[in-house]
């Protein structure tokens, strides 16, 4: 599957994506600013790939997932996905293109409506966008069942009959019930016990290698990033800070937030743990309301220069594969052009296959 | 807040003026004629003449245009000119009601105090008691005490108060003969006999509407106490070792009020819309008393102005209930 | 740590159930563990593994009914918590015991202050003024490492974020220098740069103030980093106990193996897939009668079925005091 | 988890409901007098078939039957002008029951109506909470005498009297009751539209109609049901109220509200003529409260898989 | 004497609105307002004329009235004086006049100074009065508490348009009567104390008196009766049963009078079917299909038992009558044709009309059922009567429908309603009224053919069951042009006959009293039904 990938164009193009919240004040209702959830995001994602996107609370990634999949009107930028605008169709287009592109919730309690049972959250995309007999869409609802491993038993339960782990099987079964090409996970696994993650991640994984599917991987857990995602993007306040291969982000963070990010997860081994060398960053993110003048990160890095506080980066490649919106590497980024782009993609994807 | 509440200020005036108009067409169009309690022994004709004097003839625009400008221009002027001693009102014409030929206003005026003290007060105890049962039966679910409150909020909402009273004033006014069966509007509280018999006199109605508010508002408290009984916060407070009584009196109770004040609030325009068959039964002659018998007498211009007052009230406490939600409840902004 | 002296806590054959409709759900059953004097315990397990029924038992905050402390005994001080009175046990939360909870969005009061918040407990248990509470507040407020403090009383636990209320939180539960100090997964709901700061702060609070303290987990990352000792549960038990260190480098329960293949790690080896633990946690309605992890275990036999392990020290050490294990695969019955 | 072999019926949920609703020993009891109520006033007159109207022409005889104590005869003893208060009962039960329950009905179903279109349309929110305030605001009384003025006659016509007034007094008391129950089911539409599953409907795409049916309404019948239970009562002494003002059933038509009315009258020398409304109304207004309590943990799957 | 035995507290289920009677018309109104305010005449508990302000009676024989009986000339009492102390002239008498004639005074008592060429004041105490032509009954005008005499001085600038706006003195004028206005509190209390210019100076006997209003009958009933809260309550109308225990409580007594209110079912002599088209519904266009036939309209009274309905509805405040005019005395007919039920009589006659029984036991005739909707306005009373006059019309074979409007609607005449009484939109209906004073003249001219209520005319007219008999107009107008007692006391008698016995359009029921109820340590009531109940007041006392 993933030869394949290399030769064909991006399943899913964003460019300059940007989604406010518009803030209304004073007497009449005047819109007198935005929250910034998101401020011009741009990747690609090869069909058959997977995108890890991670960041703090808050930072927009569920946003940029809801976006994608024109949950929300967007206020700018272009959402291609599978040679479609989908940021630009109308209303009966969009109906018709929702089959291709599905969503995996972060909670799979909240994400689940109490009142209907199994079968019928299952089946409800298939009432929406089939005309099927009861006989056949019974029978793909235990075909799904049978393919994210619940039990047919199970069909006419609730889903506070379920465990957490058997409930995210469910909003899975839910998102692929059409075949889409694509998933957006927001945080599938956060709210799920250890044990249990384990068997969401292997699902999706065994899901994408036999159905080809492409996945934007939304989570906080770094350690669960790093073992599904072929290249990670790391977002902090609205934009992306640096968005690399795997390996080479883990290995060597380029951007002092994904460095600061790396070094603060746990490490469950006693005696590494206690020598690890932590970046604990100091304060909160700001708001996003009213964001800080320069680079977003420049209230809590470490590494902060003068430039910072007064000029946004842009996201440049910095190296082949790795783009950084960061001053520090902002003499580098002259030199690196396009083609080492694609360059560090191979690398990246001959990486995964080890 | 503030220009929140401005805003929502000056969005009323239009609401209102919508319903002005739809209250005063309505009330126009109903059947039904000022003239309909005078005995059947004075003359058709001297009937027209009344209804003529009375400018019930007017077109209906000429005369809600007019019932506008005294309503909002007029009115206003002479309750100035009573606090400040000017004259800015004479010679302009007032609503006056059709029935006793007097301004409306002032005949509200007078009835207010009574309406308040009555009506008021019986929400005020209503309110006194639901709180206490409210909490006690959240917060002991299920007990005995919870199921009989229960029991007789059913009861309370389930008996009207034309049997209440009725039966009241049989027990205590002339079985018992403890409290009069008829209240006596023009006593003035003077000493301390006049105010044991003020609250004699207000024992009765105040007890059958307080029955009534009592009902209702435990329940809104019960369901909001039980709500808020099963937060986090609540075992936070227990943690820190507080007694049961701070844990619910003041945490739990402060939260649970939030909704509960709301809807006290949102209420309350109902004090003023008096209670037209209590006060019927008592003989209290507070607005309820005024508004039926303006609506059974055609009194046209009373009926437009309580309702329209009472239409005003109910706006302005939805906004201050918003407000209050507002204001004691710290996480919520308007702005 | 310093094994000979006395633990400041001391809990035996705990048994805690909840009388439900389905039946009795045994959440605690027979759990027994010390706590010494300026030790951190780390307790880790499963969601529904009796982890907080545990330490909510300690000090009677299950909500009774449906919760029943059935058993057992819990020495602080030299005094039973489960005999004393109501009244005696509201004088020891807050005062000898401090409790973090694991959301801190939803753990404050909404409506009050953060400032009124942390001086109640000082005000009821170290009868202070209001004035003197205020002040201790403001340090409190200033220990965890908020800035500005004395301006932030005022301010309503939503104007924080999720990491300062939980800082908030921590203050309240050390506001009167309590013995131990409770934490009920106090990171779970944060962020990894937010957890760390928290980490950051309790390890420093910890040489600061020196008191004992519970930190329970399901990150067995937070574990490794912090604590000193560690004690797993899984189906309302204790299956095993040991120092940090000899858990992760000789884990002996064969959930505990489990659990530590799960996680992957971010810089080890990259597997191809993670391992998992097959199977749903046990419904713990009825007096337990086999090992709760029997359905689950990949070495389960016969004997795990029809009998309850104890548990059982490995290394020569007192059951407690060292490392020990309930299992009857691993002390030897199994594959032996 | 791979066992596929023994597949479950589908089962019923009404069968599961109907489980649940029965460990409420209030509900039961409940459901077991409002059926008993419906089963007295319904068919009760078949059994016992007194005209409830009539009236003993022979003079001599009827001053006899006046005010009758409760007797083998007249197990309910008599009114005023002999009639039988037994058969009053029934007759007058068949109507405040039908006019309690068709007039919630209506008033629930404009309240979730609104309700949920305002909560759930934005655009919608502000000219539907001005509307509640009007309705709010509207008095009563000339809202019913127009009401009665412009529709009682046309009705009438094509009803029948009874009919007729029927229809009118249950729209005119469901039209002007439904404001709480609209604003309750507003916040909780609100609520309920930044739940996950609400997107995740959205992200497949569900049209609104569909997505208020199946994912809105059913999660607020709770509320739904706690404003029910007290519309009932209330539609059943508003009726009372109305006949009273002369705009409700024909006169000689009894009802619970009018017979407790008409029984304040004789409550000195007759105590029993308004015991029997004033129960039976009172057992209604509980039965359903308590059958409304059972429904409400009935129909949530949550409460009812434990 | 004056004031010596304190307050008297009185109690009327209609509250007052308005102390000026000119204004208003409610009898609440007025009787509260004759405490304050006081024509020159009166009429005392047998109906007899006294003089009040005036010095005598002016009569034929004294020459007060003139012998054409187109002039009468009213002597006032020298020396009376207003509550405020000025001399009571006769220029307040014609002030009076002035002000409830003046066309957009809208003034409630019109009909009483109808027919008056002008009022002329011949000095200070004598006051002439000028017909437009012979005037039989010349006591209409300053005669009785409806047309009482106003204080010049204080309604000079509340003549004509504004009347309405002078709230000071409708709520508190200056009268000559035994009490003045201490506090009015609209729809609500009066207070009042004596009035200390009073004419007769050893009364009144109370100092104060409290006038509560509000409420219903039942209410008021039991305030004096059962718990003694206060010493006198208006129109008491209560169930019989309820009359007779609580007259057992011991603590009041109920006094009952009769005047001339007749409680009637009034047949519609038009077709209200709603099939016909607006306008010419209820109109004389189309003849009642059902009631144009007297046989039936006949068999519809006889089926009805008239003692049965006094026992039920009205008990000692009750007569059977069968005459429109039942009083005075010598105005009534001696017509009884109806007191006896004969139900089989109505069946034959019915039988005789045509009207056969038909299958489910209604009577029908050419395949049109025998059906009647009946109606009236919402009172207990009136349903219970209802209630029995269905059930002995359905004994008859007569389908009945009934209808129970509001009375603010039933008698308010608004044209837009479909439920006015005048509009009648029924087939028969129920209702009672009576008219003023002892001459029925004005009474029985209501049913002339044009006075019918028609599209024409708003639909207002007193003629409201359409009756229409050119022998009856004729006999009105000799009525009018009578001059002489007894032959206008015959007239009166056949006049009340053509509408009742002869042609049944009307059936009168129940002669209706006045019932009110006074506590036992209240003294010197006298109830009075042909004018102000409170027409002695100044002679109420306190009995120990
Ligand atoms: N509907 C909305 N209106 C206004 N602001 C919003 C809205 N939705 C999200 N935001 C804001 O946009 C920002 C990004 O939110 P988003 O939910 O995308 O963050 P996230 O990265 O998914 O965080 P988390 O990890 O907590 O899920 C936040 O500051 C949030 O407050
Ligand atoms: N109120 C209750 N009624 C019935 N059972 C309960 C109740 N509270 C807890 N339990 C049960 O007790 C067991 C232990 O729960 P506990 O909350 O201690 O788990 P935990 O280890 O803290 O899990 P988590 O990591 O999710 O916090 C669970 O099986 C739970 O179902
Ligand atoms: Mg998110
Ligand atoms: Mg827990």
């Amino acid at each position: 599957m993933l030869d394949a990938a290399k030769s064909q164009a991006p399943l899913v193009q964003v460019r300059g994506l940007k989604m406010y919240f518009p803030i209304y004040t004073g007497l009449m209702r005047r819109h007198t600013g935005d929250v910034k959830a998101v401020d011009g995001v741009s990747f690609d994602i090869m069909p058959g790939e997977t995108l890890g996107l991670v960041g703090e609370s808050g930072c927009g990634k569920s946003t940029v997932g809801r976006a994608l999949l024109r949950l929300y009107e967007i206020t700018d930028g272009s959402v291609v996905i599978n040679g479609t605008d989908v940021a630009s169709l109308g209303p009966e287009d969009l109906r018709k293109a929702r089959p291709q592109m599905q969503m995996v919730f972060q909670d799979p309690q909240a994400s689940l409506n109490p009142r209907m049972t199994l079968a019928d959250i299952i089946g409800e995309p298939l009432n929406e966008h089939t005309d099927w007999n009861a006989d056949r869409k019974l029978a793909r609802i235990y075909e799904l069942m049978d393919a994210v491993g619940l039990n047919r038993r199970f069909a006419n339960r609730f889903p506070h009959e379920f465990s957490g782990g058997q409930r995210q099987r469910i909003g899975i079964a839910r998102a692929l019930a059409l075949n889409p090409r694509f998933i957006v996970c927001d945080e599938p696994i956060a709210a799920l016990d250890v044990s249990i993650q384990a068997q969401v991640v292997n699902l999706l994984e065994d899901l994408q290698e036999k159905l080809g599917l492409t996945y934007l991987f939304i989570s906080h857990d770094l350690s669960m990033v790093r073992h599904i995602a072929d290249r990670v993007a790391v977002m902090y306040l609205g934009r992306i800070a640096e968005l690399s291969p795997r390996d080479a982000l883990y290995a060597r963070p380029l951007h002092p937030y994904a460095e600061a990010l790396l070094s603060a997860v746990p490490e469950p081994d006693p005696s590494r743990a206690q020598t690890r060398n932590r970046i604990v960053l100091q304060g909160d993110v700001p708001s996003p309301a009213n964001p800080p003048k320069g680079c977003n990160f420049c209230t809590r890095c470490p590494k902060v220069m003068d430039l910072c506080r007064s000029v946004k980066p842009d996201l440049v490649e910095v190296e082949p594969g790795r783009m950084v919106a960061c001053h520090l590497y902002s003499s580098d980024s002259m030199t690196a052009g396009s083609t080492g782009a694609t360059e560090a993609k191979e690398r990246s994807q001959q990486g995964e296959s080890l | 807040m503030l220009t929140y509440t401005i805003r929502r200020l000056l969005l009323a005036i239009p609401t209102l003026l919508f319903i002005s108009l739809i209250i005063f067409l309505l009330v126009d169009f109903a059947p039904g004629s000022p003239m309909s309690q005078i005995p059947l022994t004075i003359p058709t004709e001297v009937r027209l003449k009344m209804i003529e004097a009375l400018g019930a003839n007017e077109p209906v625009y000429v005369r809600y245009l007019l019932w506008l400008k005294q309503f909002f221009w007029v009115e206003p002027l002479v309750m100035l000119d009573g606090i400040f001693g000017t004259n800015w009102s004479e010679g302009m014409q007032r609503i006056v009601s059709w029935q006793s030929r007097s301004p409306v206003m002032d005949i509200i005026w007078q009835r207010l105090p009574q309406t308040l003290t009555v009506v008021g007060s019986a929400y005020v105890v209503g309110v006194l008691i639901a709180l206490p049962i409210g909490i006690y039966s959240a917060y002991r679910q299920y007990s005995w005490f919870d199921q009989v409150g229960t029991f007789f909020a059913m009861i309370g909402f389930s008996v009207p108060t034309f049997f209440t009273g009725v039966v009241l004033i049989l027990v205590f006014s002339v079985n018992l003969g403890w409290f009069p069966s008829i209240y006596d509007t023009s006593l003035r509280v003077r000493d301390w006999d006049t105010f044991l018999l003020q609250v004699k006199q207000m024992a009765m109605p105040v007890a059958v509407l307080a029955l009534y508010n009592a009902a209702q508002i435990s329940r809104y408290m019960r369901s909001s106490m039980l709500e808020n009984l099963g937060q986090d916060y609540v075992r936070t407070a227990r943690a820190k070792g507080m007694p049961e009584r701070v844990v619910v009196l003041k945490h739990v109770l402060r939260n649970s009020l939030i909704p509960v004040v709301t809807v006290i609030a949102l209420g309350i325009p109902s004090i003023f819309g008096g209670a037209i068959i209590t006060e019927q039964v008592f003989k209290v002659n507070g607005l309820g008393a005024l508004l039926i018998n303006a609506i059974q007498g055609s009194d046209l211009p009373m009926v437009q102005t309580l309702t329209f007052i009472f239409a005003v009230l109910i706006v302005l406490f939805n906004l201050i209930a918003d407000i209050l939600y507002g204001l004691l409840d710290p996480r919520i902004r308007y702005d | 740590m310093a094994d000979g002296a006395a633990p400041v806590l001391d809990v035996r054959g705990l048994k805690t159930v909840f009388r439900t409709r389905g039946g009795e759900v045994h959440a605690v059953n027979s759990v027994s563990f010390h706590l010494n004097p300026g030790e951190l315990l780390g307790v880790v397990g499963e969601s529904g593994s009796g982890k907080s029924v545990t330490m909510m038992s300690l000090i009677g905050l299950l909500p009774s009914p449906p919760a029943d402390v059935r058993a057992g005994s819990v020495m602080l001080g030299g005094r039973d918590l489960l005999k004393i009175s109501a009244e005696e046990l509201r004088e020891v939360r807050g005062a000898k015991v401090g409790f973090v909870f694991q959301d801190p969005m939803t753990s404050l009061n909404p409506v009050f202050t953060v400032g009124d918040q942390i001086m109640e407990p000082l005000i009821r248990h170290m009868g202070m003024t209001k004035t003197q509470a205020k002040q201790r507040a403001a340090e409190l407020l200033a220990l965890v490492g908020i800035p500005d403090a004395a301006a932030r009383l005022k301010s309503y636990p939503h104007q924080f974020s999720g990491g300062m209320r939980q800082r908030v939180m921590i203050a309240i539960a050390l506001a009167c220098d309590p013995d131990v100090l409770i934490a009920d997964e106090p990171t779970t709901a944060l962020d990894v740069t937010i957890q760390a700061q928290i980490l950051e702060l309790v390890k420093e609070l910890r040489t600061k103030l020196g008191m004992a303290i519970v930190w329970i987990t399901h990150d067995l990352g937070v574990i490794a980093g912090i604590a000193d000792r560690v004690m797993v549960m899984y189906g309302g038990q204790v299956v095993e106990q040991a120092p940090v260190k000899e858990l992760f480098s000789n884990p002996q329960h064969p959930y505990t193996r489990a659990l530590l293949k799960t996680i992957p790690s971010l810089t080890g080896a990259r597997e191809d897939r993670l391992q998992v633990i097959e199977g749903q946690p046990p419904i713990l309605i009825g007096a337990p009668s086999a090992c709760p992890f029997r359905a689950r275990c990949v070495h389960a036999f016969a004997r795990c079925e029809a009998e309850n392990p104890e548990r059982r020290a490995i290394d020569g050490r007192a059951v407690g005091q060292g490392h020990d294990v309930a299992c009857h695969w691993s002390a030897g019955g199994g594959d032996v | 988890m791979t066992d596929t072999s023994v597949i479950e019926k589908p089962r019923n949920q009404w069968a599961d409901v109907w489980a649940q609703f029965k460990t409420h020993k209030g509900a039961v009891i409940g459901l077991a007098v409002f059926i008993g109520l419906v089963f007295f006033v319904s068919l009760g007159p078949f059994i016992w078939t007194k005209d409830p109207t009539y009236i003993n022409p022979n003079a001599a005889e009827m001053i006899k039957t006046r005010n009758k104590p409760p007797s083998w005869e007249f197990p309910l003893g008599t009114d005023q002008l002999g009639r039988d208060m037994l058969a009053r009962m029934m007759k007058g039960g068949q109507v405040s029951i039908a006019v309690g329950m068709v007039a919630m009905s209506i008033s629930i179903l404009l309240g979730t109506l609104v309700g949920v279109m305002a909560g759930y349309f934005k655009r919608l929110d502000g000219p539907l909470m001005r509307l509640t305030d009007l309705f709010l605001a509207l008095p009563l009384l000339p809202l019913l005498l127009v009401m009665v003025m412009l529709f009682r006659d046309p009705l009438a016509r094509a009803m029948g009297p009874e009919g007729g007034t029927f229809l009118l007094i249950v729209f005119a008391i469901g039209v002007t009751s439904w404001m709480q129950a609209a604003r309750i089911v507003r916040g909780e539409v609100l609520a309920l539209k930044e739940r996950e599953f609400v997107l995740a409907a959205r992200s497949i795409g569900t049209p609104p109609r569909r997505m208020i049916l199946r994912h809105i309404l059913p999660n607020v019948v709770s509320p739904i049901m706690v404003s029910a239970t007290l519309g009932i009562a209330s539609a059943i002494i508003t009726e009372s109220a109305l006949s009273f003002l002369g705009l409700g059933f024909p006169p000689d038509f009894p009802t619970w509200g009018r017979l407790l009315f008409d029984g304040v009258d004789y409550i000195q020398q007759y105590p029993e003529r308004v015991m029997w409304p004033g129960i039976a109304i009172s057992l209604t207004v509980l039965s359903v409260n308590y059958i409304g309590d059972g429904l409400r943990d009935a129909l949530d799957p949550r409460i009812r898989g434990r | 004497e004056r004031g010596s035995d304190g307050n008297v507290k009185i109690l009327y289920s209609q509250a007052v609105s308005i102390m000026n009677a000119y204004l208003s018309g409610g009898t609440k109104d007025i009787e509260v307002g004759s405490l304050v305010l006081e024509p020159l005449a009166g009429y005392d508990s047998k109906g007899e004329i006294f003089p009040r302000l005036a010095a005598e009676i002016p009569t034929l024989a004294n020459g007060g009235v003139s012998a054409d009986q187109t002039s009468i000339t009213w002597k006032l009492q020298p020396g009376i004086l207003w509550a405020d102390g000025t001399p009571f002239t006769s220029a307040d008498v014609v002030f009076s006049y002035e002000y409830c004639t003046h066309p957009e005074g809208g003034c409630a008592q019109g009909a009483k100074y109808e027919g008056i060429a002008s009022v002329e004041a011949l000095d200070d105490l004598t006051v002439k009065v000028t017909f437009t032509g012979p005037k039989p009954n010349p006591y209409t005008a300053f005669v009785g508490a409806t047309s009482p005499i106003i204080q010049k001085a204080q309604f000079e600038a509340c003549i004509g348009a504004a009347a309405p706006t002078c709230t000071e003195a409708n709520f508190a004028p200056i009268g000559t009567g035994p009490f003045r206005v201490t506090d009015f509190k609209v729809n609500d209390t009066v207070e009042l104390e004596a009035n200390p210019n009073y004419r007769h100076a050893d009364k009144p006997k109370f100092a104060t008196v409290s006038v509560k209003g509000g409420g219903d009958a039942a209410g008021a009933a039991r305030a004096v009766m059962e718990t003694g809260e206060f010493d006198y309550a208006w129109n008491t109308q209560i169930n019989p049963e309820l009359q007779a225990q609580m007259n057992a409580g011991g603590k009041g007594k109920f006094v009952s009078g009769f005047g001339t209110l007749v409680e009637r079912i009034e047949m519609n002599m038009t077709d209200p079917s709603p099939s016909l088209p607006e306008g010419e519904r209820s109109t004389t266009k189309h003849p009642h299909p059902i009631l144009s036939d007297i046989r039936v309209r006949k068999a519809l009274s006889m089926a009805i038992d008239r003692g049965l309905l006094v026992e039920v509805g009205y008990g000692e405040a009750g007569r059977v009558t069968c005459n429109l005019v039942p009083a005075p005395e010598a105005w009534a007919s001696d017509n009884t044709d109806c007191v006896n039920q004969d139900m089989e009589g109505a069946k034959a006659l019915l039988d005789e009309a045509g009207w056969t029984v038909g299958a489910n036991g209604i009577r029908e005739k050419d395949g049109v059922p025998l059906k009647l909707l009946y109606q009236t306005s919402v009172n207990p009373v009136r349903q219970d009567f209802q209630a029995l006059v269905k059930s002995w019309w359905n004994e008859l074979g007569v389908d009945v429908e009934l209808k129970a409007v509001d009375a603010g609607v039933f008698f308010g005449g608004d044209p837009g309603s479909p439920d006015t009484f005048q509009k009648f939109y029924a087939d028969v209906e129920m209702y009672a009224n009576n008219f003023d004073g002892t001459d029925p003249e004005a009474y029985l001219s209501n049913y002339l053919c044009d006075k019918a209520p028609r599209p024409e005319t708003q639909w207002q007219g007193e003629n409201v069951n359409r009756f229409c008999d050119p022998a009856y107009d004729e006999l009105v107008r000799t009525f009018a042009a009578s001059t002489d007692p007894t032959e206008r006391q015959g007239i009166a008698k056949k006049l009340n006959d053509m509408l009742t016995k002869d042609s049944y359009t009307i059936v009168p029921l129940v002669h209706r009293g006045r019932l009110s109820a006074h506590s036992n340590s209240l003294g010197g009531v006298d109830l009075n039904v042909w004018d102000t109940e409170l027409w002695n007041v100044e002679d109420w006392h306190r009995v120990q």
